[in-house]
């Protein structure tokens, strides 16, 4: 096997402060959580802090060090993390006996409710699926963090508003919700003539 | 199990009428069936389900059709016994209302296509299988703990300080006063320097006489602090031993007296490190 | 700053397959526990299993390669993990450093029964404040070193009486407990003149 530098990360082009940089690093790696710019900022004393420009130098410098190695910093929606680069996962995966949990359909068509037509209502989510939402459904959609109370309906019972969060964003490794897959739909007609009233 | 029904021999489709003659769903066995019904996440599943195995080139939904398939799957249930879901029967009767109305003849109307049930539930069965496949995709995008892994870096060996909460003297007397003035202990409005001398002292000789078998009275006592040290020794002995925190033993006459814990015997050793 | 190649992992002297070298990595990365080279090696399908060999020469040259950035390679009793560096020990750890709650109503008092009455046992306590004691307070209080068992009552169950400590002296800059301040003092110091006692 011939030897390659590729997996050495190269930092030819930073220009900032390796301190801070080594710094921002090693926040990165400890913590348990993704990251934001502001938040490693603030890890800093109060006396210590350094711009959050240099911040982002720091961590736009380490995403390019370890750009050929078998780790990567990410962006996902709160903020930046380590994780391994997706063409290893089929190895990593065996590390772990236990298997990664499964979600049923009403699960995963519930969560895709909210993810995708919140603000939604217990009820709006019934009317979609033409079943009543059991209860323990919401209660581990909430216990995973993935959807909160983000509000409610001025109607009679003021019932609660559902909307995801950044933790189910960083649950998909996606940042927005923008980039969840689209809408595809099932062309249903009507007599031969296509229902354009449905919404999109 | 769904792929498998869904490759069960469609029915021909004869420049789009479906021949639905042969129910062949009838011909699973019962026990299929049951978890069949099990796969379907209520009545709008349900009902794709048959559209789609129908209308493999759907220019037109049958609504007279598909609800006679719809009935007999919930009649054929309703015989084998299985529970179904209220919703199935919600359902069941809302086709029903719509198959009835369609046998009304029709008006020309161009408003009446807005009134048309068929429509409000096409609606319905459009958004819930937009969802369906966004459930799908949503499942198979990458995820934490099955293809995305996180790195764990340990930091377990770094010295991490611990903070306690500050307190001042001031505040500890003032919950000191608030508990006395719950109790309403009139007569303790005032802690004497005596009185809590006499406490403290109580403390000092418990914890001299812990591990000891004994000692003698006199060396409960400290020459140099002179009367007034005597005397508050004297009073935390006595103190004690009213307390029953203390032996005071004489074990003949004129012998020297001798002061233990209570029940030295059984007293643990393991609190005292000073 | 000068731009320093320092922070660089240089793997000239890698000899062994690279890909393999890539997965152990990540296989570390991922690792929840410290993982042994045996280890490594079974995470690998049976069929594509490296020697031992080969996954202690990835270790050693990953070793190599982390050499000069903010976290480590660290062989442990038992096995290899990543961790932060010592040195950015004052940085990190203010990641996992919380704020100190205040004490409570209900231990501020506990401890002034402790000081002013002692030896007291948990039962004291509680007749004298007229609600129960809560073992975590007395589990603070001890883990503070503030107050420590000077005995056992001897009635039924033998109760531990409890007082202060010489930490607890110290903490408040005091030598004896003559020197706590007294209520009749107290009252002065509402008059205008502040407690000398007080910490400081």
């Amino acid at each position: 096997m011939t030897v390659t530098t590729a997996a050495a990360p190269v930092i030819a082009s930073f220009e900032g402060n390796m301190e801070i940089k080594r710094i921002v690093e090693a926040i990165l790696f400890a913590a348990k959580q993704p990251m934001t710019c502001k938040q490693i900022q603030q890890v800093f004393p109060e006396l210590e802090q350094p711009e959050l420009q240099e911040v982002q130098q720091a961590v736009a410098a380490i995403t390019e060090d370890y750009q050929s190695r078998p780790i990567e910093l990410k962006q996902v929606a709160s903020g930046y993390r380590f994780q391994v680069r997706s063409e290893l996962s089929r190895w990593v995966s065996r590390l772990f006996e236990e298997k990664p949990p499964k979600y049923s359909r009403a699960l995963l068509e519930t969560l895709a409710i909210i993810a995708y037509r919140q603000p939604v209502t217990r009820g709006d989510i019934e009317d979609i699926r033409g079943v009543g939402v059991s209860s323990s459904i919401i209660q581990t959609l909430q216990e995973r963090e993935w959807i909160r109370v983000i509000g409610h309906k001025e109607v009679p019972g003021r019932p609660a508003l559902l909307g995801t969060t950044k933790q189910f964003l960083d649950y998909f490794n996606i940042t927005t919700l923008n980039e969840l897959p689209t809408l595809q739909r099932l062309d249903l007609s009507l007599d031969g003539k296509p229902l354009s009233a449905g919404k999109e | 199990m769904e792929n498998a029904l869904e490759q069960a021999p469609a029915f021909a489709i004869v420049n789009g009428a479906p021949f639905n003659q042969l129910p062949e769903d009838l011909y699973i066995p019962p026990d299929a069936l049951e978890v069949f019904l099990e796969l379907f996440e209520g009545p709008l599943d349900l009902l794709l389900y048959l559209i789609k195995r129908q209308n493999l080139d759907i220019v037109n939904i049958p609504v007279a059709e598909i609800t006679q398939q719809y009935i007999d799957y919930i009649q054929f249930m309703g015989l084998l016994n299985i529970e179904l879901a209220a919703e199935y029967l919600v359902m069941a009767a809302l086709l029903a209302e719509i198959k009835s109305r369609m046998l009304l003849p029709r008006r020309p109307d161009a408003e009446e296509e807005e009134d048309d049930p068929r429509a409000t539930l096409i609606r319905r069965l459009q958004e819930y299988e937009c969802i369906r496949n966004a459930a799908d995709e949503l499942d198979q995008l990458p995820r934490l703990e099955r293809e995305v892994f996180v790195t764990e870096v340990d930091s377990s060996a770094l010295a991490i300080e611990q903070h306690f909460p500050d307190l001042e003297l001031k505040e500890l007397l003032l919950a000191f006063q608030d508990v006395l003035k719950r109790v309403d202990q009139l007569s303790h409005h005032q802690i004497t320097k005596e009185a809590l001398s006499v406490r403290e002292r109580m403390a000092t000789i418990l914890a001299k006489l812990e591990g000891e078998n004994s000692l003698l009275f006199s060396q409960l006592f400290i020459r140099k602090e002179g009367r007034h040290g005597v005397v508050v020794s004297f009073l935390a002995i006595l103190e004690l031993s009213k307390e029953r925190l203390i032996d005071i033993i004489q074990p003949e006459p004129f012998a020297q007296i001798r002061v233990s814990a209570a029940s030295s015997a059984q007293v643990e050793t393991e609190t005292e490190h000073d």
